[in-house]
């Protein structure tokens, strides 16, 4: 084992860890913040695989960003409390078998597939420094990141329209 | 320059990545709570972006990095606006149970 | 020249029905009637000039009008023929109406409506015109419905009673039933032979060496039934003495003398048809026989002085068909005419009758009319005679022909029609005798006002008094003029004069005896025992059976009316129903379904979610891991 | 000059008289209607001098549609049956007084405007939404300005809408697959296609579903007597007159060359149930409490004789067909006026309460006695001359048929017969009945003088319709 599989190996199960517990935790704030966790991890993936941008974008926006206006909407509706009722049984049995289910046909799916080779092609070629990628987004993607910004511009108008009160309600 | 995969393999990455998409599916049925719910979206845009990089790697290509900056893009509006509505439901409601929010029913 | 005075003859009557329908309310009803008359008049006229014609050259007339209608192996056309058959019944119709609408200038004074009476008297003449002339069995089709139409608006002519109606109804929808088959043996004929026109037909069929006899017989079976329903014969003769409903002068020219010959008309038209199925004819020799004599027994004890007329009107009918089912053509011809001089001046005289005591047809009622209603009462005697078969009157010659000619052919119809002359004599004598002799029975006031009829009524009366005297000359036993006259139309020879022997003369006596004997038992039961007709009620045994005309009508009812109607009420309310739900079935099943379809869409984001990862996993499936 | 004219006058004509105003809008619309008569006329005219005014022209690219329009004598004299029949169905209905008569008129030329699209389309699709487009109008006309309740109203009219139009459905499933095996809807190449028997037998089913709900044959007959009896006597008259002849019209024109060995393998089974509506539709009229219910049964055996005749596939079956559909539309229309006559002076379709009638209005009387002739086909009337031949048509294939078919002529005669003793004879009514009117009187006569007009004289229309016929035969007759 490689110390790279290793690292490989503790970033995936913090990941999959606070994934869980995201999900199980009865306190919203706990599943907020297990979240950046295992956002900072997906991050990590990142790295290993040697896209530091990306990486940086990640973790800004979604940790930063994302989980931050998470963070503010529950304390907002001061939700961090443990009332939640638990679901009915059979609506949990049907979570617990969508899950499985679509777990497992995913990876058969992979499994039955085409066997990938086992060597991986190196060009050598930069391809994911800023540079590059700046160049490729301004250049082939200019377009949709144009509209990129342009729906970005929208959701902020529209989330300013919706949480704004209604003035008109009587 | 050594490529990173030789060492760990797409295969791990992608069966990670089915687990991660498929735990934000669970998530998604299990908990009652809006706010979780969309968490569990979060997850399952990460698996999803973590396959891109993994990929744009395996191909040696930019193009699986820029879906990706798109995708953030989109899941950074989609959060801003989601939970603005969720906010505008609590304010109606009272309460973000999605168990509550049945207007769509036939 | 022929087309324009046929065109004339036909429409002259046409006009005076148009001219009565439209201004016959202004001009008053003496001049409407005067009309109605004068255009009947005057298609006898032109009746006369091509009778003339026909005498001297012998040759028929054709005249084409206009192609009518199309069909895929022929087409019909709108003609004219005039033959020695069409001018002959020309003759009786335009003459005899002729004499009742005369008639009818008087009868039908007090009526409100008289002008429409002589329109639709007009449209009759003009219907059976066309009848007589069509050159094609479809030209003869319009007439043939026309009249139907004629006798049901005549029959509901005081339209204001039910009853009446109910009787028109009845007649139309029997001579309905009559005309489908009459259709039918069109149909058939069409498709045979590939035309409908008389003189075509006749070339076809005596021309051809292999026909096609069994659908010939179907043919001439279906014609017949025509002829059983506008004929009155069993089983469709229920019609005519409802019929009587119809002021009198109606039910003397159309349900004596003219249109219910028509099925004689078309069965002697047709005779080329007829002779091949020779099945058919002895159904027609039968069915005949046996009318004339259910008909007549009926006639036996019924009181209203039309109904026992009517009766025997059917059962003088049965006679001319029992003549044509055994092939005598010209026999039923000269009964025809003869009947229809004797029953008209009949009919008239009982219309007389009931004039004077102002619409009482019980003949219990009557009585004694001998004294103040000579000429109606001499007249009435007269035809009397000659419809019992008494020589020298012209029944006695025409009956006398058929009981031969039955007599040849088969022992068992000769009794039978024997039988039925002498039932003819016994009621048309207790007729008489109940109505002008002895005292009179009814009422007080009605005595008072009673009176002889006016000379318009009389007049009519006397010329066919005279008429059914001597009417038996046009065929003599040993001269027949008819026969000679008639003989172009028939391919069989015709029956050629007997020969006189003994039996012949034996077959005469008999009539003769069986008449007087009818004659003699009515005058010793009414005059010498003086009897009454009981009332209703009182009738017991067989001729409460006979009174009640075999319950036949009632039998119809049960077995058709009835039973149709409550179809129709079955059909209307369940049947409808049924259908009408199954249909709705359909939206219930489709509401159902939307129903419970509805639940999927329980407004749970979760189950949403499932049921979309399970599409998920089963397409992913399907694609990838099918193979 | 082409056909496509009169379409276009009628669908102006509807929209000027909604922009005339409630006020003009029945005499711009009988106008108009007329103009379309009187252009019909000229068709006529120059079809006769063998001109070419038939239209087409691409419509559609992706599906394969054009706006082909073929007036051939069988279109034409359809066409003038419509356009004859819509200005005497406007001018009928110049006693009533409508709310929102604007529409109400231009709601009556669109409809003639679709029917008279329906028989001249000869593309699958454009005949095809021209069917429907008749619909529309109907719908509205019978739901805004029929007469009882109006719940029950609403129910019979939209089982109306959806069962014709669930039955259309399945026609246009048909043309689809035809489409997909000929790659145009053009008729011509529809009829040129090489169709197996089982082929043809479910196209011949579709086709059938769609035109048997229209006819209607029985048992798709349910919506009938009432939707007749709910609608304003101008839409039952459209109905019965016109839209009916729809479903027929299309059966030879479209069903039978389409599916030629489908109608000739089940020949006796379509028969059969056209001579069941016969029998039935009679049957169930005579005891019919309302008027118009009861003329709605008559329809339906009358109509059942028609589509007897056309499925016997012979030319006088197809011929007198077509002459009774062109009788039975005018005298359909005559009745239902009668009945609308007797509605606008006593305010009842309840046969119970009327009679009495003859003796206060003569005029009427004579007038509609001699429609009731006519519906039973009295010879000199058009109708006999269709019922004949029709009749002659099915003895031909079987005399029985014949004998079944022509049970019409007595019951016929017997359920008309009773309703006019009850409607119109008997002790004169209490309620006083005032003659018809100079508008009503015209209305009548014009319909009986056509019907005696063609009844002695039927050859203009025989040799108009007969070249197509033939036509349609020879395809019926193809070797595949």
């Amino acid at each position: 084992m490689s110390t790279i599989l290793i690292i490989f190996c503790v970033l995936a199960a913090i990941t999959l860890a606070t994934a869980f517990l995201a999900i199980f935790s009865r306190n919203p704030i706990h599943s907020a913040l297990y979240l950046v966790i295992c956002f900072f991890s997906i991050a990590g993936h990142y790295l290993l695989l040697n896209s530091q941008f990306l990486a940086i974008v990640h973790v800004i926006v979604y940790s930063g960003a994302i989980m931050i206006l998470f963070l503010f909407t529950i304390m907002l509706m001061n939700l961090n409390k443990e009332n939640e009722v638990h679901k009915p049984r059979i609506t949990r049995l049907g979570a617990i078998v969508s899950f499985g289910l679509i777990c497992v046909v995913l990876i058969l799916v992979f499994i039955n597939s085409k066997p990938i080779v086992g060597e991986y092609i190196t060009t050598g070629e930069d391809y994911q420094s800023i540079k590059v990628l700046g160049k490729v987004l301004l250049n082939e993607y200019m377009v949709p990141f144009e509209f990129a910004s342009i729906l970005l511009l929208v959701a902020m108008i529209g989330t300013v329209l919706l949480s704004k009160k209604e003035k008109t309600e009587k | 320059m050594n490529n990173i995969l030789n060492e760990i393999g797409i295969e791990n990455y992608i069966f990670l990545s089915v687990i991660l998409f498929s735990i934000g599916v669970f998530g998604v049925l299990y908990r009652r709570n809006a706010i979780i719910v969309f968490m569990s979206i979060e997850i399952m845009l990460n698996a999803v972006n973590l396959l891109f990089v993994a990929f744009s790697t395996y191909h040696q290509d930019a193009q699986g990095q820029v879906f990706v900056f798109f995708s953030m893009a989109v899941a950074a509006a989609e959060v801003a606006v989601g939970l603005a509505i969720l906010v505008s439901i609590f304010r109606n409601l009272g309460s973000i149970d999605i168990n509550n929010l049945k207007n769509l029913k036939g | 020249m022929n087309t324009n005075l046929a065109l004339l003859l036909l429409l002259a009557p046409f006009l005076g029905f148009l001219f009565n329908i439209f201004f016959g309310k202004s001009i008053g009803k003496t001049a409407s009637g005067v009309i109605g008359t004068l255009t009947v008049a005057l298609s006898f006229a032109v009746t006369l000039y091509f009778f003339g014609q026909i005498s001297v050259s012998k040759t028929p007339i054709q005249i084409q009008l206009f192609d009518w209608i199309q069909i895929s192996n022929f087409k019909v056309d709108f003609g004219f023929l005039l033959d020695q058959l069409s001018v002959l019944w020309l003759l009786f119709v335009t003459g005899i109406g002729s004499l009742i609408h005369v008639y009818s200038i008087s009868y039908m004074h007090d009526d409100e409506n008289m002008h429409k009476f002589f329109a639709y008297l007009n449209l009759f003449v003009f219907f059976m015109i066309t009848l007589v002339i069509g050159s094609n069995l479809l030209v003869l089709f319009i007439g043939w419905e026309g009249v139907g139409l004629c006798s049901y608006l005549l029959i509901g002519f005081w339209h204001k009673n039910q009853d009446f109606n109910d009787a028109a109804k009845k007649a139309f929808i029997m001579n309905r039933i009559g005309d489908l088959g009459l259709l039918i043996g069109i149909f058939i004929i069409g498709s045979l032979f590939s035309t409908l026109d008389y003189a075509t037909l006749k070339t076809a069929i005596t021309g051809a060496t292999n026909l096609d006899l069994y659908w010939i017989s179907i043919a001439a079976f279906a014609l017949f039934i025509g002829a059983c329903g506008k004929s009155a014969q069993i089983p469709l003769y229920t019609w005519l003495p409802d019929a009587m409903a119809g002021p009198t002068p109606v039910s003397a020219l159309i349900h004596a003398a003219t249109m219910v010959t028509a099925g004689i008309f078309m069965i002697t038209r047709l005779n080329y048809v007829f002779d091949l199925a020779p099945d058919v004819q002895n159904i027609i020799a039968i069915v005949g026989a046996v009318t004339s004599l259910v008909a007549a027994t009926i006639a036996l004890v019924q009181t209203d002085i039309k109904k026992v007329l009517a009766y025997s009107t059917v059962s003088q009918l049965g006679l001319m068909f029992l003549a044509l089912g055994l092939g005598a053509y010209e026999v039923a011809v000269f009964h025809v005419i003869t009947h229809a001089f004797f029953k008209a001046c009949l009919f008239l005289g009982s219309g007389s009758v009931i004039h004077a005591l102002h619409g009482e047809q019980d003949m219990r009622k009557m009585g004694g009319l001998k004294k103040v209603m000579g000429i109606t009462f001499i007249t009435f005697l007269l035809s009397s005679l000659a419809i019992s078969g008494i020589p020298p009157f012209s029944g006695f010659f025409s009956k006398d022909e058929i009981l031969m000619v039955a007599f040849e052919h088969n022992k068992v119809l000769w009794f039978i029609a024997s039988l039925a002359s002498l039932l003819t004599a016994f009621y048309m004598f207790r007729l008489l005798y109940l109505t002008f002799f002895k005292e009179f029975r009814g009422t007080a006031e009605q005595k008072s006002h009673l009176h002889e009829s006016p000379s318009l009524i009389t007049f009519p009366l006397i010329v066919l008094a005279i008429l059914a005297t001597v009417g038996g000359l046009i065929s003599l036993p040993t001269n027949s003029w008819l026969n000679g006259y008639l003989s172009p139309l028939f391919s069989k020879e015709v029956h050629e004069a007997h020969h006189f022997g003994t039996t012949e003369y034996a077959l005469m006596a008999i009539a003769v005896i069986a008449g007087l004997v009818g004659i003699g038992v009515a005058y010793s039961k009414y005059i010498k025992q003086n009897q009454v007709p009981v009332e209703d009620a009182e009738i017991t045994g067989f001729s409460k059976v006979l009174y009640n005309k075999y319950y036949v009508d009632e039998f119809y009812n049960v077995l058709f009316v009835n039973s149709i109607n409550g179809l129709s009420k079955f059909f209307r309310d369940y049947v409808e129903t049924t259908l009408s739900s199954a249909v709705f079935g359909l939206e219930k099943i489709a509401n159902e379904l939307a129903f419970q379809g509805k639940k999927l869409q329980s407004g749970s984001i979760g189950f949403y979610l499932f049921v979309f990862v399970i599409g998920l996993c089963t397409i992913i499936t399907y694609l990838f891991l099918a193979q | 000059m082409n056909v496509s004219l009169i379409l276009i006058i009628l669908l102006v004509g509807a929209f000027a008289t909604y922009l005339a105003g409630d006020k003009l809008a029945s005499k711009v619309a009988l106008l108009f209607s007329i103009a379309s008569l009187g252009f019909s006329i000229v068709l006529l005219n120059q079809y006769n001098l063998g001109e070419n005014i038939n239209f087409i022209n691409q419509w559609i690219n992706q599906p394969n549609v054009s706006f082909a329009l073929n007036a051939d004598g069988l279109a034409i004299a359809m066409l003038l049956l419509t356009t004859a029949l819509t200005p005497i169905i406007i001018y009928s209905s110049f006693g009533n007084e409508y709310k929102n008569a604007k529409s109400f008129y231009a709601l009556i030329l669109f409809m003639a405007f679709a029917m008279c699209g329906t028989f001249l389309a000869a593309d699958g699709l454009l005949y095809y939404i021209f069917w429907e487009l008749a619909l529309i109008p109907i719908y509205f006309i019978a739901l805004i300005w029929g007469n009882g309740d109006v719940e029950e109203r609403k129910k019979a009219v939209v089982k109306f809408f959806i069962y014709t139009l669930a039955g259309s459905l399945f026609m246009l499933v048909a043309f689809i697959y035809l489409y997909q095996k000929a790659g145009s809807f053009l008729i011509q190449d529809l009829y040129n296609l090489n169709l197996t028997a089982s082929e043809q037998l479910w196209i011949f089913l579709a086709f059938f579903l769609a035109y048997a709900i229209k006819i209607p044959i029985i048992p798709f007959h349910t919506w009938q007597a009432n939707v007749y009896q709910k609608a304003p006597t101008v839409g039952t008259m459209l109905l019965s007159g016109i839209m009916l002849k729809m479903g027929l019209y299309s059966v030879i024109r479209w069903q039978l060359p389409i599916a030629p060995l489908a109608a000739k393998e089940y020949m006796y089974i379509f028969i059969g149930l056209g001579i069941a509506g016969v029998i039935y539709g009679s049957i169930v009229a005579l005891r019919q409490r309302d008027l118009k219910k009861l003329l709605a049964y008559s329809s339906l055996a009358h109509v059942g004789l028609i589509a007897a005749g056309s499925y016997t596939l012979t030319i006088d079956g197809l011929r007198g067909a077509v002459l009774q559909m062109i009788a039975h539309g005018f005298v359909v229309v005559g009745l239902f006026f009668a009945s609308e006559i007797i509605y606008r002076r006593y305010e009842t379709r309840v046969i119970a309460e009327m009679g009495g009638i003859r003796s206060q209005a003569v005029k009427f009387a004579s007038l509609f006695m001699i429609l009731v002739l006519a519906s039973v086909a009295l010879p000199t009337t058009f109708n006999f001359v269709g019922e004949f031949t029709v009749l002659y048509s099915l003895s031909q294939i079987n005399v029985w048929f014949a004998v079944l078919g022509g049970t019409t002529i007595i019951l016929g005669a017997y359920y008309m017969l009773k309703m006019y003793q009850h409607v119109m004879l008997g002790e004169t009514n209490a309620k006083p009945f005032a003659d018809v009117t100079f508008n009503e009187a015209t209305t009548l006569v014009i319909i009986v003088a056509v019907l005696f007009f063609f009844g002695m004289y039927p050859k203009p229309i025989t040799d108009l319709i007969t070249p197509s016929l033939e036509n349609i035969i020879t395809q019926i007759n193809r070797i595949n």
